[in-house]
């Protein structure tokens, strides 16, 4: 699998070690190992996480390091072990709490909205929820309607929580750790079509934040502002429409509650235009909302109405090529691009 | 368990419920090997091993009766009626398909057959099921819905609130747990306290009963006797039927969590393999007949997949449609 | 009560009864009598709606005129009662179903967006969910984090499912029925701090659509979009801006999901400054879908970036002062409006 | 029911429990009054006829353990500990409250107590109790914990779910059930197919007895017992408390469901005058030790509310604090 000399904090001194390729699968298991680790407060529980391995064998060979106390297969009692995840927090504990994917979490609303998000306010600040909630998401793998959801943009509607978004290599394998460092419950989505993505961490990186959105590419005809899953496929988008002479900045926001106005703002008032591209349905979306901070903050920057490329309002559908048609592609991107450059788009 | 003897009631019993099983075999090793070819797509959730308990349950209910199932639901479809042509399109995602292509293996879906689904979402059928059954009460039909679902299911909430709906309400629901003793990877002793799913059933005062899942007539027999009391006023009632899945969970599934041996153990005990033996002990059938329904069977799938394979798609245009309802004009 | 003799459709020949002055929670009743009176296949259910009236005292007496088979109460269970009202609506019933209050139905909510939302589209067409659930909604009472959301901008997120939110006594009356004509699951949110407003009904009124926003005062100067509990604020702040000389058009938008977009365009369009008022969290709201569908359709027309108001991103606090100051008030939308007014919003 | 006759061990314990239980009624009688003065105002669920079960419980249990409550919770905090003037000035949602306003009557926290308050979400508060729990029982603390809910919370999955959970990794936790035979006004066999909710324990393999909640001496001795046990490494259990809610609901509740006779009947077997009526006859206290104990619980309330009269309020700039944790610089 991979280098098992990682770079670690106490790296600072010895020179950079040489790029480490591995899967974003594997970047998850290790930051899930080094958290073990690290800190013998840190358990992870859920369905299937031990025996089987994890439902994308993220978590394989860790109830083997770390045995079953520290791994813990629940039943599939989604309300009770999300709350037991509170409750453990409470005790002392610092809970990873893998939620197979984030379909199944509305199982558990309740306790995440009225419990683990209103604790600390409704205790007056002394109940800290340090929880941290793993969660699969996205669709484009002909799962269907109740299997292929893009909840990420949704749950950011909710105070209390903090919503975090690793969409590459080195955020998969090292936002945990600030997850975990956050005394808030923070909710961590995991695209699932990302986990056989390949790619090399950056030498001597050893931590990063969740705190701000990073440039992915940079550029001044556009922002394309985006994250997850969705940024692989804004960079496809950003490489063909720069063989056209339009280069776009490809922000990828990373935290999605609380987001980074002051990236944002400043991203779009170098470019004056701006596409938001977010799996979530178009009503409703994330990119409904960063669209309205841009206009709140921006407006007058704006040569153009911002455009979002967001799922179709459907259910998704089983057949491979409706899939495809509901969901954001890097040709909807471009398309999207084009309008808002082309200054064409409304009024 | 506690399901007294039960037998057929002569060659053409015994050939029927023999057929309803090969056909779902001959079915789901088909669908095997067509998504190693990549012609079905996402999840696939096989049944091999458990197709006693769809047949069976199936025979002993009423065409009027209702129908809710899980993902893992191919046989149920079929021993139902659902057209399997059309189940087959459905898993290429075809417009001939059962749900239009839009629900895949985990949603087959057939209004006319009563069979309401597919659901994907462990135990989120139990509470449609008590939905189903309080119309039919309120309606006053003299229909029943049977309601399929996992030993995993047990541990949800939803399976607690809807046993005590229907039983507070006396609806005719027949909760049918395929105790295949797993969940995923998660054997039913590492997700229940009490792995004796007939005993809870108690805590609700619903008559339960636990059978042997491998014996297709015990099944019949047990599913007919606690459908003739439900459609008697007598209120719910749960069977545990203990049986065993052949194949990994899905097709992701290394199968970690299981010997090659159990697995061995329990097929040798195989629904298929105790059927045949004991119709054939019992002179009820011979090899001949066996081998005519393996090759119906068969045929009937190449037919199916030939349908699937020249059914159209349903167009790109349509993608929006069905997310409402469409009014007749 | 009220007067027994309502205007229906069959008194179209007669002379318009003269105007019917009534609380909406009578109105709310009323509607549940008269669609329980229209159709043996009518039921309400829920907790305490029966023996108890309801909490919100909505369905006193209707236990008695129509037994307990068709005013039924439920144990505390909303997921399995929110699904069996799913599968009574397969099974050819038209149920109504209380959920008694939004803060519950969060552990409904897979019921809602995986089987009712989901059941049409993934089955090709074949299953209709013609279901009506009503939740009371909305903060304003000093009960605390746990008992104050306001979601319907939230749930309107959820293809499949249609958002309703009667804000007077006509709609309060009306809705219901246009609700339990439609095939579609319908969520009827009624703002529980409007249960005691009292109004005339529109005379010779006999039914109303759902699929229209509607002007509730007409104006010139800018457009205050709203709906539900916040439309009486935003009549407040209107009135207090027309003594100041500023005439905004107060747009009720009535239906959540689909929008009317031709009605806030319109609107938009003539007045060119627009400010949306809405309870829920200001992140991730109904007012940033609004803003955004704004921009899409008419931003050309916008003179000054548009200006939400929203409940702040905090669980609501039991203790009033601190409630108030996070609640939408007149005086929030009045300043609100002198911004988007003399055009200082931003840039 | 099956807890076994318990007593007073003496005068100062008979007098510990009766003060406990003046403490709570007269707090509950002002809270009564305080918000028709509209000095409360929000939901006030009151507390009195089950002042028996808070106090016996909590005497029986240690400091160490935690407490998971309802939002009927006053008698639970004050039995606990949390001073009284800090949860009255909760309920005027002043900054000096024990959750400095912002929770009200129904969220009431005192870490220091560990006591976890106040949840007003029926049955929400079974799961974070299992995970107080299992922190415990990983932390490898000699500490329990104890969760109150209602006969309604019963019908909840998450009461399911974390019964099983519970029993499945014998975690040590108590679960205390005040039946109190309705929910808001649906009484409980019209909710429960089994009313019996200590029978439904077995469901789950856990110990259950059901006790008589009126008798401070019964609960103090039952909940000592299981706590014992559990912290012995039994596993969890639960305990049915039969009891009574005097009052309405809440403040907005006409009563309808119920008989006056029905409410005077258990008022005659009220916690209170049946302590203080035995223990004058085994002639460990008088009247006038009764008189000064209730003189004294009117009194510390009278300080509780001049303490929350004269409490500052949060101010209104600090409304966004606490919705994230704040971190020590
Ligand atoms: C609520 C929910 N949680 C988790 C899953 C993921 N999942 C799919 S199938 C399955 C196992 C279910 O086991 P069981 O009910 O025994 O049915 P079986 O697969 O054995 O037929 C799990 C955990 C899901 N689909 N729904
Ligand atoms: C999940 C949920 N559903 C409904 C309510 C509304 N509600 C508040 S208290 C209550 C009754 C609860 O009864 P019980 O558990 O017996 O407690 P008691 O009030 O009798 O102490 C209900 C239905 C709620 N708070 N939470
Ligand atoms: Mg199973
Ligand atoms: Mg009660």
């Amino acid at each position: 699998m991979i280098d098992p000399v990682l770079p670690g904090a106490d790296s600072a001194r010895t020179p950079p070690p040489a790029p480490v390729r591995l899967s974003y699968r594997d970047a998850v298991r290790e930051a899930l190992r080094a958290a073990l680790r690290a800190d013998p407060r840190v358990f992870l529980m859920g369905e299937d996480v031990g025996r089987y391995g994890g439902s994308y064998a993220v978590s394989k060979g860790l109830l083997e390091e770390f045995g079953p106390e520290r791994i813990r297969d629940t039943p599939l009692s989604e309300s009770a072990f999300v709350g037991a995840g509170i409750g453990a927090a409470l005790g002392g504990l610092r809970p990873i709490v893998e939620i197979m994917t984030v379909n199944f979490s509305l199982l558990a609303l309740d306790q995440i909205m009225n419990n683990a998000a209103s604790y600390c306010h409704m205790s007056g600040g002394q109940l800290a929820v340090g929880l941290v909630i793993r969660l699969a998401t996205g669709a484009g793998r002909q799962l269907a309607a109740q299997h292929s959801h893009s909840l990420e943009g949704w749950y950011a509607h909710i105070p209390g929580l903090r919503i975090v978004v690793p969409a590459t290599i080195d955020d998969a394998r090292f936002m945990l750790a600030a997850a975990l460092a956050c005394p808030d419950p923070v909710l961590l989505f995991e695209h699932a079509a990302l986990y056989n993505a390949e790619g090399d961490l950056t030498p001597g990186l050893a931590a990063v934040d969740i705190d701000h959105a990073a440039v992915r590419r940079p550029g001044h005809d556009a922002t394309v502002i985006t994250y997850g899953g969705s940024l692989p496929k804004c960079l496809a988008a950003a490489a063909s429409l720069a063989a056209g002479g339009i280069e776009v900045e490809v922000l990828d926001l990373r935290t999605l509650r609380p987001l980074d106005d002051a990236a944002i703002v400043a991203s779009v008032r170098r470019t004056r235009r701006a596409v938001i591209v977010d799996e979530g349905w178009r009503s409703g979306s994330l990119a409904a909302e960063v669209t309205t901070r841009i206009v709140e903050q921006a407006f007058y920057d704006l040569e153009a109405p911002v455009e979002r490329v967001c799922t179709a309002e459907v259910p998704i559908p089983y057949a491979k090529h409706l899939e495809d048609a509901a969901l954001p592609s890097p040709e909807r991107i471009v398309d999207a691009v084009r309008r808002v450059v082309g200054g064409d788009g409304s009024g | 368990m506690n399901a007294p003897a039960a037998g057929p009631a002569g060659r053409e019993h015994g050939l029927a419920l023999l057929r309803g099983m090969l056909r779902i075999r001959a079915f789901e090793d088909r669908c095997y090997q067509l998504y190693g070819e990549r012609k079905i797509r996402g999840f696939l959730h096989l049944y091999n091993g458990e197709e006693a308990v769809a047949v069976g349950a199936m025979r002993a209910l009423d065409a009027g009766d209702a129908i809710v199932a899980t993902y893992r639901e191919h046989g149920h479809a079929l021993a139902r009626g659902v057209p399997m042509d059309r189940v087959m399109a459905e898993l290429y995602g075809k417009q001939s398909g059962c749900s239009r292509g839009r629900g895949g293996s985990m949603h087959l879906f057939d209004v006319a057959k009563r069979f309401y689904g597919g659901n994907a979402i462990v135990a989120a059928g139990l509470p449609v099921a008590v939905g189903l059954a309080l119309a039919q009460k309120l309606r006053r039909e003299p229909a029943i819905t049977a309601c399929f679902f996992g030993d995993g299911a047990v541990a949800e909430g939803e399976f607690h609130e809807s046993l005590n709906l229907a039983a507070l309400w006396r609806l005719p629901v027949l909760f049918l747990c395929e105790n295949n003793r797993y969940a995923m990877g998660t054997a039913l002793d590492r997700t229940e306290a009490e792995t004796d799913i007939a005993a809870k059933a108690r805590g609700y005062r619903i008559d339960a009963a636990a059978v042997d899942g491998m014996d297709v007539f015990a099944v019949e027999a047990a599913v007919g006797r606690a459908a003739a009391a439900i459609r008697g006023g007598a209120g719910p009632a749960l069977l545990e039927l203990r049986t065993y899945r052949f194949r990994a969970h899905s097709m992701f599934d290394p199968q970690l969590y299981r010997d090659k041996s159990e697995v061995e153990a329990w097929q040798r005990k195989g629904p298929l393999i105790t059927l045949t033996t004991r119709l054939k002990a019992e002179g009820l059938i011979t090899e001949d007949d066996f081998r005519r329904l393996e090759a119906e069977a068969s045929a009937e799938v190449d037919a199916a997949v030939a349908f699937a394979e020249s059914a159209p798609w349903e167009p790109v245009a349509d993608l929006a449609r069905f997310v409402y309802a469409e009014r007749s004009a």
